[in-house]
């Protein structure tokens, strides 16, 4: 309830402040519907890892996004194919709003060889060089100079190799727990001192597994670090993605223009626990009911269909589709093989000369000894 | 009585925090969440929230100040989440901690203990997955252990709090769970093992193998299926990494002429190649067979379970490389493999 | 020259907002005599460290400390024994402000036994536990989270050891470019969330080697991230000791009073370059006229006489003392012996049981082997 | 004509910038300072500052950043002004460069370089005093390399910057300044060496000798000393930690029979027991004598300059290990001493 006041006094600061951005900016029926197919496909796949998860089709660390749908999906479906998206351990839902295959987080979350890492990777780790989803990071606050290196990347194409048509634009996305950390702050300074195309996306879901917000951050309005590092700096509803794609327009736009970072906090929350693993037993009941009856699925199916931009039906069969894409890739992942045993030495390196190697320039995979470690690899 | 490697930590810590009111604990989720793993499960109810700290992200951060702490007396156990996040915080653990009585001639003492799992979990990926007991044990100023029984985990742990230099105090995820049994010695408060002393968990005559954590079960496993092959092993659980306890391996290593070195860790420059080169050192005339060295593969570790398996030594890799080393009986016809 | 505008500007507009602070508030004749003395002896005895290691006395890197004084003095005389430094690789005259022996740290940049690390510090590594000095890091940073840490004890004793008058106060120093590292900001953070008995004491002496503040900082104006961290941010003339004298006062007694930390940015130059290897330069002649024209020794002393604090004849007879203190500590380090074989291995533990010692509890620091590393020391 | 290492590598970077676009250098004091210790002298003035960048200190993020930036195709150089600080951006080493091919199962390889001085220098103390090259040369995905003359930095360093993957490039600081002999192949632009190939710097029949960096020049002087006492040794310059070229080591070996490894790093885990382990695995019969080890001293780094002298190996503790080595001719002997 605490944390309730709190943040009413925020909304109500930032409104006043005029920071809080006008809803009425509309979107079209299509992009209405891509957006909402996007957070149905998030929230379905998602459950569905977690049953997969206690039917032990997967393992290891396996955190889900329900109830932050609106960030992934308002922010990322403004995105073209050649921007790029750097994600945290809480990553499949990035990934899919960026467009890879349902089928290939599945498989790869099943430990396939179909997936989109081959198995190699696994829940924490997604990697897609063709959508330009650069990871999942494990560790907090890794991926935040990851992303601004490939912001850097923009600009170095522009200014050194001449590639003057190079607007892409790099979203970074990480927690409030990750918003404490040394990492961030290094980066604030530099995409700010070099105007990099970078969006820093905040996901305040106000916890870090057990740590509340409010008990680890000084001042718990993250977006003011925007300013206190010379750029701009937003605060926006993560339960409403009109909202969140408002904002998200604007900073893409900067940052494609050239005009460099910005900091986005988006207050959201997760519905579930912080890991399928995690007992979640210290947020308040009061707190989450709050948020469930802020579900951004629910908001903006509202929306829709109070503006008059799609039908029930249409919704339906939206989600019907969605469900369809789901099984599909439960089936799918679970019909994969999984990997044979030469794929424990590939992909060390990319040239692997000189650890072991056959004579035809493979690796001795199967050399009998290579589980002991001796193996040269 | 039996008891879990958890409530062996549990209690440990919690005796040392009632014995000692400078020991105090700090880390990301020590205290309302009871501890990621629940290590600390039960120490904030007990000892309130000044000593049981709970911190933002930052490892760099509040690793260093329980160094800063430290140096004033304080007793800190700084639980890193996994030991992989303890690379955020390195710098403190090589050079504040573990430099400062050398550089401050003994005027600045350390008391410190960094302390949380280690090496592979299940499922994890290759971030969460890597052992950081070569790289820590090769560092002067620290101590660093690995325990692997709940009698490991209690002495141990207890040892690294009293003790006044920086140790780092190497856990196993997949150990937390295990129930060993514990005497009543160990039960005590008082009970304490001491640091750089090796246990022969099984005596033996044909071969040696060490081990350290939760190898030492699939060691111990090991040997019972090689003695019903008539090969009678010898293991020991290394317990400390740093000091190492060379007079207990190589003495065993005189006696049977043979070893097998076992770790998780990657291969080169690992554990298993430095005892190797300590029996080398010690005890070559004594050697029969080359030193058969178990590790990790040299790969990240990789996701899917099947691969995840092969990455890692298995009992059956113990068995077939002490095998091998039986087989080998003088040194030149080694050369001939 | 543009460097001056802005920090001419900065000056501006901290008067208008009334955070520089009042000059009025005068010394006694004996604080002003102690701070000149102090300051005298932090340039004389860096001066010396210039010669002596040109003449090849000491070696490695030798950072000085010229024309910084103002902000050693101006803080560090008002501490406490009981009250804590910690420095950076530029740390010779920290110590000496705290009451480290000038024989003890000259002797320790000889690397000789009887310096307060016995040789086996150094230049960069200057500790004295009966000063409460914990060093000399020299890691960009890494002192931040120690001192961070130290003081979390003071609040430790008060609050669970039960000392109720511990109201010991922590003060570490770091740069300018410091300021941009991660853990600078992590620490803000804790520290303002602890409420923590320390200021941050921001040297900004515009550069960070060769790398001009402005090039390397979004937002130049350091003393701001105090409030965005939630605590007070200072900027201060670090040239001017009063100044510095008066800020450090309120910091000081905020922490001790248990109010919480302080960040204080001190703008002051060194006369220098950045060690005694550095060729120095890139910096604007101009801009090193401006500030020697504000030499903070210079500017004291005249303060001292105009106020009639002090006479000429006064300041002359403490700067001769000096110079005797300074060439009594070469003569003592000169002649002092270098420290002995068994030394090497001596402190590498508090107990070194384990590591090869001998029956006598003793290191076998005398083993033929022990340079070989084979040795198990 | 001679060249000294830094012009070497100077010139190794000059060339493979104007040679690809892609390739920039990044790091503290790298543009207007020209490097810490001037190795991209002029490299700014040629190629502006949005090739030669200079960084806040930050390695965490800067190396993060070249990381971003290489998954991208940039092949960025990332100097760390010496390889202690590396330490604060270990992380990105070891997870997000060494690990992401891997993870991503090809898909993004990293084509990064981290270069600087590693290991002592002279009166920097403890904390500027650390070899890395055991830490790096245990990790999977990272190849890493150790010039020691002219030849090899330059040789070395294009083919580290031409290299798909991340590398981990160990200069030496006192090296530098001296100067090489360098011949006319290896001063074309063209000129590259293997990586993964040790080079026997001398021929000799008794007793094998490896070293790497500044400890290679160190071998060759014993070598000469002992040559005049009768004994003939090999000296291999490891050149790659990692891949390390066990071929050549255990060919030298087999014909010596005999093995001094020499490093300034700390024993523990460190390259000699690796080497050693090495032999032990692949040529134990061939062993006339337990394998010397020398490293730096077990401590961290004195700074008076006395007791520095003794934390690291001097020529004349080669030529006495060398010596002991060769006085012990049988195995069963060795145990004796
Ligand atoms: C360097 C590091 N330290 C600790 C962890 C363990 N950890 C995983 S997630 C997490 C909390 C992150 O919270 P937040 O940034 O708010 O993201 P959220 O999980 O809420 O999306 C922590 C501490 C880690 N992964 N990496
Ligand atoms: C982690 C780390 N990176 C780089 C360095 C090298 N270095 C030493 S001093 C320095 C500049 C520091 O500048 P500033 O913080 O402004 O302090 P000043 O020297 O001006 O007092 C740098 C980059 C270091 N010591 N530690
Ligand atoms: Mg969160
Ligand atoms: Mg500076």
């Amino acid at each position: 309830p605490c944390m309730l006041e709190f943040m009413q006094t925020i909304v109500e600061l930032l409104i006043d402040m005029d920071l809080i951005v006008n809803r009425d900016k509309l979107l079209t029926k299509e992009e209405g519907l891509e957006v909402y197919e996007d957070m149905i496909l998030g929230r379905v796949f998602e459950d569905m890892c977690a049953q997969m998860y206690y039917r032990g089709k997967m393992f290891g660390f396996v955190h889900l996004y329900n109830g932050q749908e609106a960030v992934s999906s308002g922010f990322i479906k403004l995105l073209k194919k050649e921007d790029t998206v750097v994600s945290t351990y809480r990553d499949h839902v990035h990934a899919l709003s960026k467009g890879v295959p349902a089928r290939a987080v599945m498989s790869e979350l099943f430990g396939k060889t179909t997936g989109c890492c081959r198995g190699q990777g696994g829940s924490m780790h997604m990697f897609s060089a063709e959508h330009n989803v650069l990871g999942g990071f494990a560790f907090i606050g890794e991926g935040i100079p990851v992303a601004t290196g490939a912001a850097f990347t923009s600009k170095y194409k522009r200014e050194v190799l001449k590639e003057a048509d190079c607007d892409h634009v790099t979203l970074a996305f990480f927690g409030d727990g990750t918003a404490n950390n040394g990492q961030f702050f290094e980066c604030l300074n530099m995409a700010a001192l070099w105007k990099l195309p970078i969006i820093f996306v905040v996901e305040n879901n106000l916890w870090a597994i057990g740590m509340s917000h409010l008990r680890a951050t000084s001042d718990p309005e993250i977006w003011k670090k925007g300013p206190a590092f010379g750029m701009p700096g937003v605060h926006v509803d993560g339960m409403d993605v009109l909202k969140v794609r408002e904002v998200a327009k604007e900073a893409i736009g900067r940052a494609r223009r050239g005009e460099g970072p910005t900091l986005v906090e988006c207050e959201t929350y997760r519905f579930r626990g912080h890991s399928l693993a995690d007992p979640d037993e210290l947020r308040d009941p009061d707190e989450k009911a709050h948020y469930a009856a802020r579900d951004p699925i629910t908001q903006f199916k509202k929306y829709l269909i109070e503006n008059k931009l799609a039908s029930e039906a249409e919704l339906k069969a939206i989600e019907k589709k969605i469900d369809e894409v789901v099984e599909d890739a439960v089936e799918f992942a679970d019909e994969s093989p999984a990997p044979s045993r030469s794929q424990l030495l590939e992909n060390v390196f990319a040239d692997p000369r000189g650890f072991g190697i056959g004579p035809d320039g493979r690796y001795r995979c199967e050399d009998p000894k290579f589980t002991e470690g001796t193996a040269q690899v | 009585k039996e008891m879990t490697v958890r409530d062996a930590l549990n209690s440990a810590l919690d005796e040392e925090m009632a014995a000692d009111p400078n020991v105090f604990v700090m880390g990301e989720e020590v205290g309302e969440y009871q501890g990621a793993y629940k290590i600390t499960k039960g120490l904030l109810d007990k000892y309130g929230p000044e000593r049981v700290v709970d911190t933002p992200i930052t490892e760099a951060g509040f690793a260093g100040i329980g160094v800063g702490s430290a140096y004033h007396g304080l007793r800190p156990v700084i639980e890193f989440m996994t030991f992989n996040f303890s690379m955020q915080a390195i710098d403190h653990i090589i050079n504040s901690a573990a430099k400062s009585n050398y550089m401050s001639a003994g005027q600045i003492n350390v008391p410190i203990v960094f302390r949380g799992p280690n090496g592979p979990a299940a499922g994890v990926g290759a971030q969460h997955s890597q052992c950081y007991g070569a790289w820590y044990g090769s560092v002067p100023g620290l101590k660093v252990l690995v325990p692997y029984s709940s009698e490991d985990a209690r002495g141990l742990l207890k040892a690294a709090i009293r003790d006044p230099d920086p140790v780092v105090f190497l856990e196993n995820e997949l150990l937390y769970g295990e129930s060993f049994p514990v005497s009543a010695e160990a039960l005590d408060s008082s009970f304490c093992l001491p640091i750089g002393k090796a246990k022969i968990e099984r005596e033996g005559k044909d071969i040696t193998i060490t081990a350290f954590s939760k190898m030492v079960g699939y060691a111990l496993k090991a040997a019972e299926i090689l003695e019903k092959e008539g090969i009678n092993a010898e293991v020991i659980n290394l317990r400390s990494i740093r000091p190492l306890d060379r007079a207990t391996i190589n003495a065993s290593v005189r006696k049977t002429n043979r070893l097998v070195t076992v770790e998780e860790g990657f291969p080169q420059h690992g554990i298993g190649a430095e005892i190797c080169a300590s029996v080398v050192e010690d005890s070559f005339g004594y050697l029969d067979a080359p030193v058969e060295r178990i590790a990790g593969a040299d790969v990240p570790t990789p996701y899917a379970a099947n691969l995840e398996r092969m990455a890692f030594p298995q009992i059956e890799d113990i068995v077939r490389a002490a095998k091998r080393a039986c087989y080998r009986s003088a040194p030149m016809a080694a050369t001939a493999s």
